[in-house]
């Protein structure tokens, strides 16, 4: 593999060799969710409540227990009552959301569930429960839960964050502020001030593999779980939660994942599995059908946004003032927090109030979706900037530049950035040439930018060196877009052999450290930085071996490409093949382990450039350009930082013009199928052009940025600020289908 | 649920005289999904595919014959149904993605009774028949008179079609269909319009017709529209004045695909664009069939 | 001593104050030292707050240790996708 | 329950299985043969994970009836590769990182299999409408498109 212009330093780091699960997957051997089989294994199916808000008066199994073939039936009260118990409130929603008791607080909530020995078995069973509910009115959107007499979701929710606080229960959960400066003196300051309100739709993350998962359960209480999942500590912990017992009697093997985008961090069908296969004796095997991912899973708050922005004349941000309400769906826990931290971050803004609402309503518990509460509160805000550039006639990313965060600048949540790329990725936009490419009929251009934390958190990893010099890199994080790859590379940069000889593994939760999910951007980051370390520890321990072999002292052995060297050069080499081959005479087998709490993130800028072209008799609108440049730290697996580039781009554009849930008055869900939820298909794209911007971080030993997340940050607002231009019509309310664009020009020529 | 695969109409039709609830099948892109969303559980699946009469797509000097549960595929892939008629032909490809039409057929499309089945506002514009079998002998019924509303037809339960007739078209005829569908491919849609026109030799129409899908309860003709255009070279007054009958004969509803207004507007907005592709297409098929 | 910054989320119980210098050597006895201060925000800040150090955001950070002159930040917990 | 027995060619061998008759051939291929490699995304047409060649025909298996499967020829994703030789799409989608989780990538390499069979230098647009019927959620599409372009180039070449 030749060494790369961007990294010349590098022999493996930044290449794009052949991925080392892409084998399997290209020839239908890699094992899914769905895939496993066991003997003697039975097929579950969930029962869910048709109602958005009811309570449940009775539930009666017998008919579906007395069918033939039928192992076990389930209800709420097969599992401990952890509100009884005292347990902490996250956790009782947690096992709330996993099966329902007293009321059903969506349509889709899990009431019950069945095993039995087919598929149409357990089908027809799961029919035959009779669950007989008091219908209770219900609320669907922040309006609706927010406004006076509002039926609850939860009669003790009191909201948090406000002084003083609140005497009655409301379907508000908490407050969040962010404040700094004088607000009135910044919009004094302004030349123009811009208001608009915004609303976005709840969308889902959309995996192509619906959830899955197989548990076996022994006598002794313990129990194996097959998942997908974006991480099976996280699920060993839930299922262990809603259970009842300890983690130690579970065994959690992830299966690979068929895509999560956030969606797969949490529990659903683990929980169940496992009652049912302790009921039946057999193994159980759920695979959620589409529509009750839709109808019970995800997805991403819906919400309403009120933006107010001032600028001068020489194009200086002076003032926000922005208000959020994000459903949370049935349980607390909208992205509200990060949506407000996240809001205006990218810019350098003297005065600013801030203020968010975490609001449920009943609606499926939202999940994590990539860069969870970021896009929507940059659409609003991208949108209004570029309302402020027009204003002031100001080219996009002129305003852009003269507002950006940089090093040192003291975000707007509070800490001043360490060394960031936002300029550079405004700057890859300005010089390419599809920023000043022409345009045609009907067509436009718009910028958006957006800024994303990503996460470190707890990693584990173990790398052992094989006794014919190759190394096995065993980590805890389910790969869910080419991480092991990146380990692979990373290890091969570090034990200086080559890519190929490194097998990297993900392991179950008894056959390595604790690892946190895969999620916020931080696998390559922080597994990564497990794999660097357990790596180094292993060329320490073959430099002592080379030293013993010498008889020389440690610092005396060099570790360069792959062998061992005596600094004076006094010994011929040691290569790691042969270090190995000898190792049960210098000690034993060669290992190590790492495992660490990831210090040093790295923040995350996207800049994108979308040229669109606008039907004006049918506001059909067409994506016909799309540029996103991205800091990536440091690309260890460009393919697949590219990779995540694009997903997160192409995902943003189906946020922005059609994806969204519809609901009917009585809170059913309208669209819960591929067909009619419109997820954005090959013909609706051009291509994704990528330009990688490398602004290294200094407290990562490649230089890494997570990279998964930012990219579905700008899309939004680069495609509403690109149907400005190409229409003027500005469009508000997502998604911007074409009855809203057309609705809207309709409006512009009356 | 039993599976049947009778090997003739005859065979087929005893087998839904004697069978209390059968669904006849082409492609089952409609049906699987009824079934598995318990919409509809039949006790026998019968299959027609099985029978040949049913899967042929023949010519002759008068007309085009297409057997009820011919996969859309092999339409748009026979180059001389293409050419001759281009609209139902990309009303075929329209259904679904290339899987689908592996197996969608003309005879599913039509009879699973949707306002916005695609094929249907084509195949009416070119006077298409549907001959229908049954214990009581054939019968052949013009499309347009098939579906009576949203997933109802005037076939009787033991009941199903066998081919499609088709009449050859003449020279200096067009057809065209469009739809509009929020994303470029896989969508049910939102509005659809089939054309065609046939022009006299100095050039103006001579014959026209006009339908549009997913307006109103069942694909309607635009007749106001089709006068309108006789006689004329389909100028730009003459298309607004079809625009203009296209929105006004429409009777949508509002749900999740689109709304009252948009498809009041839109139908206008395709039914001119359709008529001048037909129109364009009929100038260049002079005699050449 | 670190700089300490409280966000607006918090003021409602530093009674309005955005800002104290606090000396302490690791971020348990920073919270510990806030406590005294303004009680019952310890246990708030245990709770549910990450926590910024000189710019850099970490979680389940007590026993990190705090620079003499640092700017510290207490942040809410965060989650990704 | 009395199981109908179904006789077809999978990948150029002759397999038999017993199903119910309303069960798809999608998971009769799954949970009687098997054949794990096509997946259910969706259950009703629309996401294209299920793709197989049915009598040389790219069609969604979750919509067939397994019975229908009687007497017919069948190719899946584990039959692309011949005699351990993998097909250059699968090659090219390897070399292109044209898959991200994976889920998806058995029945894009059967519609573009599909497509290469019946058109071998397609344009971007003709390869992007011919894999409308599959969804990805992960890679955008640009990686794959590309994998499929360079596929029908080697193809032609050899």
């Amino acid at each position: 593999m030749a060494l790369t212009e961007e990294n010349p330093g590098y022999k493996w780091v930044g290449t794009r060799p052949i991925r080392p699960d892409g084998l399997d997957k290209v020839t239908g051997k890699a094992q899914f969710g769905a895939d496993l089989t066991l003997p003697g294994m039975l097929f579950g199916k969930v029962v869910r409540s048709p109602h958005a808000h009811a309570r449940i008066l009775s539930i009666d199994t017998s008919a579906a227990e007395s069918m033939l073939g039928v192992k076990a039936v389930i209800t709420g009260s097969d599992f401990p009552d952890l509100a009884a118990n005292g347990a902490h409130a996250s956790d009782i929603d947690v096992a709330n959301n996993a099966i329902a008791r007293d009321k059903v607080l969506y349509e889709g909530h899990v009431v019950a569930a069945v095993a039995a020995t087919t598929r149409e078995l357990a089908e027809a069973a799961a029919k035959a429960v009779e669950v007989s509910y008091e219908i209770l009115p219900h609320v669907l959107t922040v309006d609706e839960a927010m406004a006076d007499n509002a039926p609850l979701l939860h009669e003790n929710m009191i909201t948090k964050g406000v002084d003083p606080a609140p005497d009655q229960p409301s379907n508000v959960a908490s407050r969040i502020v962010h404040e700094r400066g004088d607000l009135e003196q910044g919009f004094g300051e302004a030349d123009v001030v811009i208001e608009r309100e915004f609303t976005t739709k709840p969308v889902h993350q959309g995996y192509i593999e619906p959830h899955a998962a197989v548990a076996d359960a022994n006598n002794d209480g313990r129990a194996n779980i097959w998942c997908s999942s974006q991480g099976h500590f996280a699920m060993r912990a839930y299922t262990a939660t809603v259970l009842g017992v300890s983690q130690g009697t579970l065994k959690v093997t992830a299966a690979e994942i068929g895509g999560g985008f956030g969606g797969k961090t949490v529990i659903y069908l683990e929980p169940l599995a496992v009652r049912l296969s302790q009921r039946s004796g057999r193994p159980v095997k759920l695979v959620m059908d589409r529509d009750e991912v839709f109808r019970a899973t995800g997805p991403t708050s819906g919400t309403r946004i009120k933006v107010k922005m001032g600028i001068s004349n020489g194009g200086e941000l002076t003032a926000a003032e922005v208000w959020m309400a994000f459903e949370a769906g049935a349980y607390a826990g909208s992205p509200v927090g990060a949506a407000g931290m996240t809001v205006i971050a990218a810019y350098d803004i003297p005065h600013f109030l801030v203020e968010g609402y975490d609001v449920v309503c009943n609606k499926p518990r939202v999940a994590a979706y990539r860069a969870p509460g970021a896009p929507m509160a940059a659409f609003a805000v991208e949108s209004v900037l570029d309302e402020l550039a027009r204003s002031i006639d100001m080219d996009p990313i002129e305003v852009r530049l003269a507002n950006a965060a940089v090093e040192g600048t003291q975000a707007s949540y509070g800490p001043k950035f360490p060394r960031i790329g936002f300029v550079e990725t405004l700057e890859a936009i300005k010089e390419h040439p599809n920023y000043t490419a022409e345009l045609g009929p009907n067509q436009g251009r718009g910028v958006a930018a957006g800024f994303w934390f990503n996460a470190g958190m707890n990693s584990s990893a173990t790398v052992h060196v094989n006794e014919n010099g190759t190394a096995t890199v065993v980590t805890g994080s389910p790969d869910i877009g080419g991480s092991r790859q990146s380990m692979a590379l990373m290890a091969a940069e570090e034990l200086g052999i080559p890519y190929e000889s490194i097998k990297p593994v993900v392991a179950d939760t008894e056959t390595v450290g604790f690892n946190d999910v895969t999620g916020g951007s931080r696998v390559t980051l922080a597994t990564g930085a497990a794999v660097v370390d357990a790596c180094r520890l292993v060329i320490e321990d073959l430099r002592a071996r080379a030293a013993k072999t010498w008889d020389v002292e440690i610092d005396q052995v060099e570790w360069v490409d792959g062998q061992a060297q005596h600094v004076d050069g006094s010994q011929p080499p040691l290569s790691l093949n042969a270090l190995a081959a000898k190792s049960g005479r210098t000690g034993g087998p060669i290992s190590a382990n790492a495992s660490l709490n990831a210090r040093g993130v790295g923040a995350g800028f996207s800049t994108q450039l979308c040229d669109v072209e606008v039907d004006p008799e049918t506001g059909v609108t067409r994506v016909v350009r799309y540029l996103t440049a991205q800091d990536a730290g440091r690309a260890i697996s460009p393919d697949y930082v590219e990779g995540q580039m694009q997903g997160g781009v192409v995902q943003g554009i189906g946020w922005g013009l059609n994806e969204e849930y519809i609901h009917d008055e009585n809170g059913a869900m309208e669209n819960p199928s591929f067909l009619d939820y419109r997820m954005p298909v090959a013909s609706d794209l051009p291509m994704i052009e990528c330009s990688i911007v490398e602004v290294p971080n200094p407290a990562h030993p490649y230089g890494v940025r997570g990279v998964g997340e930012v990219g579905i940050v700008p899309p939004m607002a680069a495609l509403a600020n690109a149907i400005k231009d190409a229409t003027g019509v500005r469009l508000t309310d997502l998604p911007m289908t074409p009855i809203k664009v057309l609705e809207a020009l309709n409006e512009q020529s009356d | 649920m039993k599976y049947a695969a009778p090997s003739s109409v005859e065979e087929a039709t005893s087998l839904l005289s004697s069978s209390p609830s059968a669904q006849v099948f082409a492609g089952a892109t409609d049906v699987v999904p009824q079934i598995r969303g318990g919409r509809q559980a039949p006790e026998v699946l019968v299959d027609l595919k099985k029978i040949d009469q049913l899967v042929a797509l023949t010519s002759d000097d008068k007309k085009w014959t297409v057997g009820a549960a011919t996969p859309t595929v092999d339409l748009t892939e026979n180059p001389g149904f293409s050419q001759e008629f281009p609209g139902i032909s990309e009303a075929a490809g329209l259904i679904g993605s290339d899987q689908i039409q592996s197996r969608s057929s003309l005879g599913g499309n039509l009879c699973n009774g949707s306002p916005a089945a695609d094929s249907v506002p084509a195949m009416m514009v070119n006077g298409t028949r549907a001959l229908i079998a049954g214990p009581k002998g054939n019968r052949l019924v013009d499309v347009s008179e098939v579906v009576t509303g949203p997933g109802q037809t005037c076939l009787d339960s033991d009941e199903f079609i066998v081919e499609f007739e088709i009449d050859r078209a003449p020279s200096l005829t067009g057809d065209a269909y469009l739809r509009m569908i929020p994303r470029t491919e896989m969508d049910i849609a939102v509005v659809g319009a089939g054309a065609r026109v046939t022009l006299g030799e100095d050039g103006t129409i001579t014959a026209a017709a006009l339908a549009l899908g997913a307006v109103a309860p069942t694909v309607v003709r635009v007749t106001a529209a089709e006068e309108a255009l006789i006689g004329t070279t389909a100028d730009e007054d003459t298309l607004a004045v079809v625009a203009a009958a296209a929105s006004e004969v429409c009777n949508p509803i509002d749900d999740k695909r689109g709304t009252i207004g948009y498809r009041e507007q839109v139908a206008g907005v395709l039914a001119k664009r359709a008529v001048l592709i037909a129109m364009e297409r009929a100038q260049q098929r002079n005699g050449n069939v | 001593m670190a700089q300490v910054y409280f966000s607006a989320g918090l003021r409602d119980l530093t009674g309005g104050v955005a800002q104290v210098d606090v000396q302490a050597s690791n971020v348990r006895r920073l919270i510990a030292a806030l406590d005294e201060m303004f009680p019952g925000i310890g246990e708030r800040l245990s709770e549910a707050s990450s926590v910024a150090i000189d710019g850099e955001i970490l979680t389940d950070a007590e026993y990190e240790s705090v620079p003499d002159q640092a700017e510290v930040h207490f942040l809410d917990i965060l989650q990704g996708g | 329950m009395a199981r109908t027995h179904i006789t077809t060619v999978i990948n150029g061998d002759e397999v038999d299985f017993l199903t119910e008759d309303s069960t798809s051939l999608l998971n009769a291929l799954r949970d009687e043969v098997g054949l794990t490699g096509a997946k259910e995304g969706c259950g009703t047409g629309d996401c294209g994970s299920c793709s197989i060649l049915l009598d040389e025909r790219v069609t969604c298996s979750c919509l067939v009836f397994a019975p229908e499967a009687n007497g017919a020829n069948i190719l899946t994703v584990e039959g692309l590769t011949d005699a351990g030789e993998l097909h250059p799409l699968q090659q090219c989608f390897l070399e292109g990182a044209a898959l991200q989780c994976g889920i998806c990538t058995p029945g894009f390499l059967i519609a573009a299999k599909a497509l290469l069979d019946k058109n071998p230098d397609p344009t971007e647009t003709e390869i992007r409408y011919a894999l409308a019927g599959n969804l990805c959620r992960c890679t955008g599409y640009d990686k794959i498109v590309r994998a499929v372009q360079e596929a029908a180039l080697q193809m032609r070449e050899q």
